[in-house]
C-alpha cells in the first residue's frame, strides 16, 4: 500500500516535468527555477536539521562498547571498538561511514553441511556499500558540468570508470551499479517480511526517487542523446547564476534535473538526514573515557536526597546495639 | 486479582487457527496475558519517593486511573527531554529501518513477536513523536507513519518498554548505533509521568532511598546478615575475617550490590569478597548507609537515578577515604562507568586509585577513581600475591556469562576470564557470537526480575539458555559464572528450565574457593558447605592438620 | 485491590496474594489461610511462624535462607539444619503460602 | 512398495513441509527469519524445531522408543509451552504431521492397502501426542514451581517443613 503511493508519486512527478517542458514548455521553471529553490531548501534545511540536533546537548557520555576497555597495561586494549582518546574515535567513526563496519559486524562465515553459510546481514552491506559509493562517484563524475576547465581527478574517475571500454560512449559502470543496488534494497525491502513490516511510505520514495534519476541518468547517456554542450552551458549559468537559455534540451534533461532537485529539496525533510545523524550519534562518536575524565552534563541540576544524618536519625539505636560508629552518640 | 482465563470453549478449539491475525502493527491492540507482565507499583511505593499519581492499579485493568490531563504530561515530557538529550531526538529521527537490528533482540528471538523487534518497539514511540513533532507527520498522518497518542498506545508503551532489559545489543548492530535503551529510558521516564511504573522496581527504590539498598536491609539486618556469612567463613576455613562497617579514615570503602548480602548464591560471592580483602589485609569498610551499588532508579528516571547514586560519594566523602571499589554488578557498572560522575561528581575529595598491595595505579578510573573488583583482583593474581590452588574447583565446568552492561556499557572481558581461569582448571567459552559484546541477555535485566513474568523471563533468557546449552552438549559444563548480581538471582532458575544441571555462581565465589589464606586449616568444603572433589575417598575420619 | 475476609474483619491482600500491611497480622489470619488450602498448622508449625514474626519485627525484613536453616537446625536437630538437606527434601515445597501465613511482605531487588 | 518406504524416499520433503506449517504458526514477519536464518545462535526456536522435527520423524517411521523421543519433543515444546501459544495451540505441531503425510500419500498411491500401514503411522503419533501432554504439563508446572521459589520465597520454604514430613509420610 505504501509503495503504491510512493510509486505513484515518482510517475506524477514525471509527468510533471515532461507536460511542463514538453507542452508548456517552462522550460526556464525547470531547468533553473527549481533547481535554484531545491538547493537553497537542501541547505537551509539541512543546515537547520543539524543545528536542531545540535541544540540538544548531550548529557551523559553513553558509547557503545564493543572491545575490550583501556584495562591493566597487560590486557590488549580494542582501540577502535571501545576508544578511550579522540584519535581512535576519529577511526571508528571513519570505519563506521566509509566500511559500514557495523552492518558487516555479523558477517561470520560459517560452514554448515559443507556449505558456507554468511551471516544475513551481507547483503544488506554489500549493496549499501555499493549505492553510497557509486553514487559518490557519480557526483563525482558529474563535476565536470559544473567546473570549467574540468579538473584532471573528475578525468581520471570517468576514465577509470569507463575502464571496460564497452560500447560508445563507454559504459560507466557506477551508473549500472547504482541503478542495480537500489533495484535490490527495494526489493529486499519488500521481500523480508521484518522489514516489510516496518517501512513505511517515505522508505520507498527516496528508493524510487535515486531509480528514477539513474534511469534518466542512463537513459540520456546512451539512448536519447543530449545535445552536451547547451547542458554544460545551462549548468554553468545556474554555478556562475549568469544568463542561462535553456532551448533546444531535451525533455529528459528536465526530468533528471527536476528529480534530482525533488531529492534535494526532500532531503533535510527525511530519512536522508541520517547522512548528518551518523556523526553526531552518542554511542559511536565519544571516547568511553568517562571514569577518567569527567563528562559534563550541562543541565546537572541538584536533586532532594536521602542524606546520612537522615538515615542516622532513624535508625541511631539499631545501629548502636550492633556497635557501628555514630556521628552523634 | 488479575482475571484468570477461563478454559476455552468447544467450538473455540474446533477452530485452531495456526496463522495469527495478520494486522498492521499499528493496529494490533496490547493483550496482557499472565505471565507477561509486571504488576503495577502500589502506592506506598511511589508516595515515598515522590513519584506522580501513586494509586491503586494492575495493567489488565481497563481503567488505569490516569491523570485526566496524561496526554498534555506525556507530551510535554517528551518535548522536554526532546531537548535535553541530543541522543533522543536524534535517534527518533535518523533510523532507515534497514532492519539490521530487526532479529537481534533476544526478546524476539524468544518471543518471536514482531512487536519486539529494536526497530519497531522504537517505531511504537516514533509514531507518536512524528504525529506531535513533525510537519510531515502533521500533515500525513498515517502515511508518514504518525498516529495518535491514545490509552491503547500508552498500554502498549507500557507492556513493551517493560519489555526491553536496555541490554543495547541492539546499539552494537545498528549502523548508526541508535540505542533502544535510550529510548526505552525515554519511555519509562514519560510513563513515570503519569504513575507507570512496575512494582518490582518501586519497591527497591524506596528502600534504596530510605534505607540505602534495594532490599531495605537496616544497618543491624546488614551487620548480622555478614556475621552468618563470617561464621561460614570460619567453619570451612578456620579464620574469621574482621570487616568493618562505616570505619572513618579507611583507605577503601567497598560497595557491593546488597542481593550478595542476601539471596543464594550471591550470598557465596559477599563470602569471596571477604575471605579476599581478609588475606590480603585490605584497609577497606563497608557502609551500610550506601549499601547498595545497583541503581533501581535507572529504570524510573535519570532523577531518581542520581538520587540514589548521591549516598556512594556522600560517604566516601564523610568518612574520608582514598578510592571505592565496586562489587560484581551489571547495572552498577553501566551507571558507574557512563554516570555517576556526571551526576554526582567531581570526585576531587578522592585521589586516583593505588593498589596498597601491588602498587599498580588504575588510570583508567582516576576521574571517578572508582575501580571494577575484578581489574583489582586480576592484577593482584598477576602480580603473583595471592596463592590460588585451583584444584579445588575441578569438580565445577565453567563457562562465563558476560553481562550485558558491562560488557557493552563498558567492555569488561578478560578481567573476569583471567580471574577465572586461574582459579579452576576446566573453562570453555561460549560459541563466539554469544558472548562478549554480541552477548546475549539473561533476560531479566533492568527490574524485569519479578516472578509474576515468568514466562517472559523464560523467552527473553533462551538465547543465551540455548548457548549454555551446547557447551552443556559439548564439554560437560555445569556451572555458569559471571559479575552481576541479577544474573546470579535469575539464572539459576533460567538454568531450570532451559538447561537442568548447571548451576550459577559469582567470579569471586570461585577465587574465594581455589584461595589458599594464610593459616587455613585443611579445606574439606566450599564456600556452599558442599564436599570438594576429592575429599571422600581420604574418608571422613581424617584429623585436621593445618597446611 | 483484594481483601480477605477473617472473623468479620476483612484485611487488604496485593496481587501475589500477600498481606500489604504486616502489622494487621494475627494468628487467626494463618489458621484462615491456611485452612483454605487444607492444611492444619502444628504446635512445631506455629513456632517457625512465630521465629520469623520475631525475627521480621527486628529487622524489618525475611530472614537469608541461611538464617532460617541455622535456626530450624537449632530448634528440629542438627541434622536438618544445613541448606543442602532441606533443598534436597523440599525442592519444591508450597513456600508461597508460607510467606502468606507469616504475613511477611517480599523482599524485592536483585534477588 | 510400502507406506514405510515412500515416507523414507520423501523423507525430506515431508519435513520441510511440516516444519513450514510449524512456523506458520508464528506471526508471518517472525516466520520468514525462523525459517532463513541459520546459525543455531542467532535463531536457537528454529534451530531447535528443525533439528527435533527430523528425530521426531524418525520415531515416528521406525520403532519409536519413548526416552529418545521425549528429548526431542521437550527440546519443541519447551520453547512452546512459554510463548504466546495456548496449550492446544502449542502442540498443534504434531497434527500437523498427520496432515503433510496424508497429503503426501494420497497424490501418492490411492490404492487402499495403504490405507491400515497409514492407520500405524497415526497411532504412532497419537502415542507422541500423548507424551507431549505431558512433558508440556511438566513445563509448566516447572513454570509455576519456580514463581512460586523466586527468593523472596526462598526464605519460608522451610516453614512448611513440619507439615510436609506429616504430608510426606501419608504419600508414601
Amino acid at each position: 500500500m505504501g509503495i503504491f503511493f510512493s510509486f505513484s508519486m515518482i510517475i506524477a512527478l514525471v509527468v510533471i516535468a515532461f507536460a511542463g517542458v514538453q507542452l508548456a514548455n517552462m522550460q526556464f521553471i525547470f531547468g533553473v527555477v527549481i533547481p535554484y529553490a531545491a538547493i537553497a531548501t537542501f541547505l537551509i534545511g539541512v543546515g537547520f536539521r543539524v543545528y536542531k540536533w545540535g541544540r540538544s546537548p548531550v548529557p551523559f557520555r553513553i558509547p557503545t562498547t564493543c572491545g575490550q576497555q583501556k584495562s591493566l597495561p597487560w590486557i590488549k586494549h580494542s582501540r577502535f571498538e571501545n576508544p578511550d582518546s579522540t584519535f581512535d574515535v576519529v577511526v571508528r567513526m571513519a570505519l563506521e561511514v566509509f566500511l559500514f563496519r557495523t552492518l558487516f559486524r555479523n558477517l561470520k562465515a560459517e560452514t554448515r553441511e559443507g556449505r558456507v553459510a554468511y551471516g544475513s546481514d551481507k547483503w544488506l552491506w554489500l549493496a549499501g556499500l555499493a549505492l553510497h559509493v557509486t553514487f559518490f562517484v557519480v557526483l563525482l563524475r558529474h563535476l565536470r558540468f559544473f567546473m570549467e576547465p574540468v579538473p584532471f581527478f573528475v578525468n581520471l574517475t570517468d576514465s577509470l570508470d569507463g575502464f571496460m571500454q564497452v560500447g560508445t560512449p563507454h559504459l560507466l559502470i557506477t551508473g549500472v551499479v547504482l541503478l542495480l543496488a537500489a533495484v535490490y534494497l527495494f526489493f529486499r525491502r519488500i521481500s523480508i517480511p521484518q522489514v516489510r513490516y516496518i517501512s513505511l511510505p517515505a522508505d520507498y520514495f527516496p528508493l524510487f526517487l535515486i531509480m528514477s534519476i539513474a534511469i534518466s541518468g542512463i537513459l540520456m547517456r546512451y539512448f536519447t542523446k543530449v545535445d552536451l554542450v547547451r547542458i554544460k552551458a545551462l549548468t554553468m549559468g545556474l554555478v556562475t547564476i549568469g544568463p542561462v537559455e535553456t532551448d533546444g534540451i531535451g525533455a529528459i534533461f528536465f526530468v533528471h534535473i527536476f528529480l534530482i532537485s525533488i531529492l534535494l529539496a526532500y532531503f533535510p525533510f527525511s530519512k536522508l538526514m541520517h547522512m548528518g545523524g551518523v556523526f553526531l550519534s552518542p554511542t559511536r562518536n565519544m571516547a568511553n573515557n568517562s571514569r577518567i575524565k569527567r563528562h559534563i552534563n550541562p543541565w546537572n541540576y541538584p536533586v532532594k536526597v536521602h542524606t546520612y544524618e537522615e538515615y542516622e536519625e532513624e535508625f541511631r539505636d539499631k545501629m548502636k546495639s550492633v556497635g557501628l560508629p555514630l556521628e552523634k552518640e | 486479582m488479575a482475571k484468570t482465563t477461563q478454559p476455552a470453549k468447544p467450538e473455540e478449539l474446533s477452530k485452531i487457527d495456526y496463522t495469527p491475525p495478520a494486522t498492521d502493527w499499528l493496529e494490533t491492540p496490547v493483550e496482557f496475558k499472565p505471565g507477561t507482565y509486571c504488576h503495577g507499583s502500589r502506592i506506598k511505593y511511589l508516595e515515598e519517593v515522590g513519584f506522580p499519581n501513586p494509586r491503586e492499579w494492575a495493567p489488565s485493568d481497563e481503567d488505569w486511573k490516569l491523570p485526566a490531563n496524561w496526554k498534555d504530561i506525556i507530551l510535554e515530557g517528551m518535548k522536554e527531554r526532546l531537548g535535553k538529550y541530543r541522543s533522543f531526538q536524534l535517534f527518533m529521527d535518523i533510523c532507515v529501518r534497514c532492519g539490521a537490528c530487526a532479529d537481534k533482540c533476544h526478546f524476539y528471538i524468544g518471543s518471536g513477536d514482531p512487536k519486539n523487534m529494536p526497530v519497531l518497539r522504537a517505531e511504537l514511540m516514533r509514531s507518536v513523536y512524528r504525529k506531535y513533532f513533525t510537519t510531515g507527520g502533521k500533515l500525513f498522518g498515517k502515511q508518514a507513519g504518525a498516529r495518535e497518542l491514545t490509552e491503547a498506545v500508552l498500554k502498549e508503551w507500557w507492556y513493551y518498554f517493560y519489555q526491553c532489559t536496555e541490554c543495547r545489543r541492539c546499539s552494537v548492530f545498528c549502523p548508526y548505533g541508535i540505542d533502544q535503551a535510550e529510548i526505552t529510558m525515554m519511555g519509562r521516564e514519560l510513563l513515570n509521568l503519569v504513575g507507570g511504573q512496575t512494582d518490582w522496581i518501586g519497591g527497591p527504590v524506596a528502600n534504596c532511598y530510605k534505607k540505602g539498598n534495594h532490599l531495605g536491609l537496616e544497618p543491624h539486618a546488614i551487620t548480622s546478615n555478614i556475621d552468618y556469612l563470617l561464621d561460614d567463613i570460619e567453619e570451612i576455613s578456620g579464620i574469621r575475617p574482621e570487616p568493618s562497617f562505616n570505619r572513618k579514615g579507611a583507605e577503601i570503602l567497598f560497595v557491593a550490590p546488597s542481593g550478595d548480602l542476601f539471596g543464594d548464591p550471591g550470598t557465596y560471592t559477599a563470602m569471596g569478597y571477604l575471605m579476599l580483602f581478609h588475606e590480603i589485609g585490605l584497609d577497606y569498610t563497608w557502609s551500610t548507609y550506601a549499601s547498595e551499588g545497583g541503581n533501581f532508579g535507572f529504570f524510573t528516571s535519570m532523577e531518581m537515578a542520581k538520587r540514589l547514586n548521591y549516598k556512594i560519594y556522600a560517604e566516601a566523602k564523610r568518612l574520608g577515604v582514598k578510592w571505592i571499589i565496586g562489587g560484581e554488578c551489571g547495572h552498577m557498572w553501566r551507571v558507574l562507568n557512563q554516570y555517576m560522575d556526571t551526576w554526582n561528581g567531581p570526585a576531587d575529595f578522592m585521589v586516583e586509585p593505588v593498589s596498597p598491595i601491588t602498587g599498580t595505579k588504575f588510570e583508567n578510573a582516576k576521574g571517578t577513581k572508582m575501580v571494577h573488583i575484578t581489574e583489582f583482583t586480576a592484577d593482584l593474581i598477576k602480580n603473583g600475591k595471592l596463592k590460588l590452588d585451583p584444584s579445588r574447583n575441578d569438580h565445577l565446568n565453567v563457562t562465563f556469562h558476560d553481562s550485558c552492561n558491562t560488557a557493552r556499557g563498558m567492555g569488561i572481558f578478560e578481567e573476569p576470564r583471567y580471574i577465572i581461569k586461574n582459579v579452576c582448571n576446566n573453562f570453555h567459552e561460549m560459541p563466539e557470537d554469544t558472548i562478549r559484546e554480541k552477548t546475549f541477555c539473561c533476560g531479566s535485566g533492568s527490574g524485569l526480575n519479578a516472578g509474576e513474568n515468568m514466562e517472559l523471563r523464560m523467552r527473553g533468557g533462551f538465547p543465551k539458555a540455548s548457548a549454555v546449552k551446547s557447551v552443556q552438549k559439548k564439554y560437560g559444563v555445569n556451572m555458569l559464572a559471571n559479575i552481576c548480581a541479577i544474573d546470579r538471582a535469575v539464572l539459576p532458575p533460567l538454568m531450570q528450565y532451559w538447561v537442568p544441571g548447571v548451576s550459577v555462581c559469582g567470579t569471586h565465589e570461585l577465587l574465594a574457593n581455589a584461595l589458599v589464606m594464610t593459616g587455613e586449616k585443611k579445606r574439606t568444603q566450599d564456600l556452599r558447605l558442599e564436599d570438594l572433589p576429592g575429599i571422600e575417598e581420604e574418608g571422613e575420619g581424617e584429623e585436621e592438620e593445618n597446611v | 485491590m483484594a481483601s480477605i475476609e477473617v472473623d468479620g474483619k476483612s484485611y487488604e491482600i496485593d496481587d501475589d496474594g500477600y498481606l500489604v500491611d504486616w502489622q494487621q497480622w494475627n494468628e487467626n489470619i494463618a489458621t484462615h489461610m491456611a485452612k483454605e488450602e487444607g492444611i492444619d498448622l502444628t504446635e512445631e508449625h506455629w513456632e517457625i511462624i512465630r521465629f520469623l514474626r520475631d525475627y521480621f519485627q527486628k529487622y524489618q525484613i525475611a530472614p537469608m535462607i541461611k538464617i532460617l536453616t541455622k535456626e530450624i537446625g537449632k530448634t528440629m536437630g542438627k541434622e536438618k539444619g544445613n541448606t543442602k538437606y532441606l533443598y534436597q527434601l523440599y525442592p519444591a515445597g508450597p513456600a508461597k503460602q508460607a510467606c502468606k501465613y507469616a504475613g511477611l511482605p517480599k523482599p524485592t531487588g536483585c534477588v | 512398495m510400502n507406506l514405510n518406504d515412500l515416507l523414507l524416499e520423501k523423507r525430506s520433503a515431508i519435513l520441510q513441509k511440516w516444519f513450514d506449517l510449524i512456523i506458520e504458526t508464528y506471526p508471518e514477519e517472525t516466520a520468514k527469519f525462523l525459517k532463513s536464518q541459520k546459525n543455531q545462535f542467532s535463531n536457537p526456536v528454529g534451530h531447535t524445531i528443525l533439528e527435533g522435527i527430523e528425530e521426531i520423524f524418525n520415531e515416528v517411521l521406525g520403532e519409536p522408543d519413548p526416552e529418545k523421543v521425549a528429548i526431542y519433543l521437550d527440546s519443541i515444546i519447551r520453547i512452546r509451552a512459554i510463548q504466546e501459544f495456548s496449550p492446544s495451540k502449542a502442540l498443534s505441531f504434531l497434527f500437523l504431521l498427520k496432515k503433510v503425510i496424508r497429503a503426501e500419500v494420497i497424490n501418492e498411491t490411492p490404492e487402499y492397502h495403504m490405507l491400515e500401514e497409514l492407520s500405524v503411522i497415526e497411532s504412532r503419533i497419537d502415542d507422541l501426542v500423548n507424551i507431549s501432554f505431558d512433558i508440556y504439563m511438566q513445563c509448566r508446572e516447572k513454570i509455576y514451581e519456580l514463581k512460586a521459589n523466586e527468593v523472596k520465597n526462598w526464605t519460608y520454604r522451610l516453614l512448611k517443613k513440619t507439615n510436609m514430613v506429616k504430608e510426606y509420610k501419608a504419600e508414601c
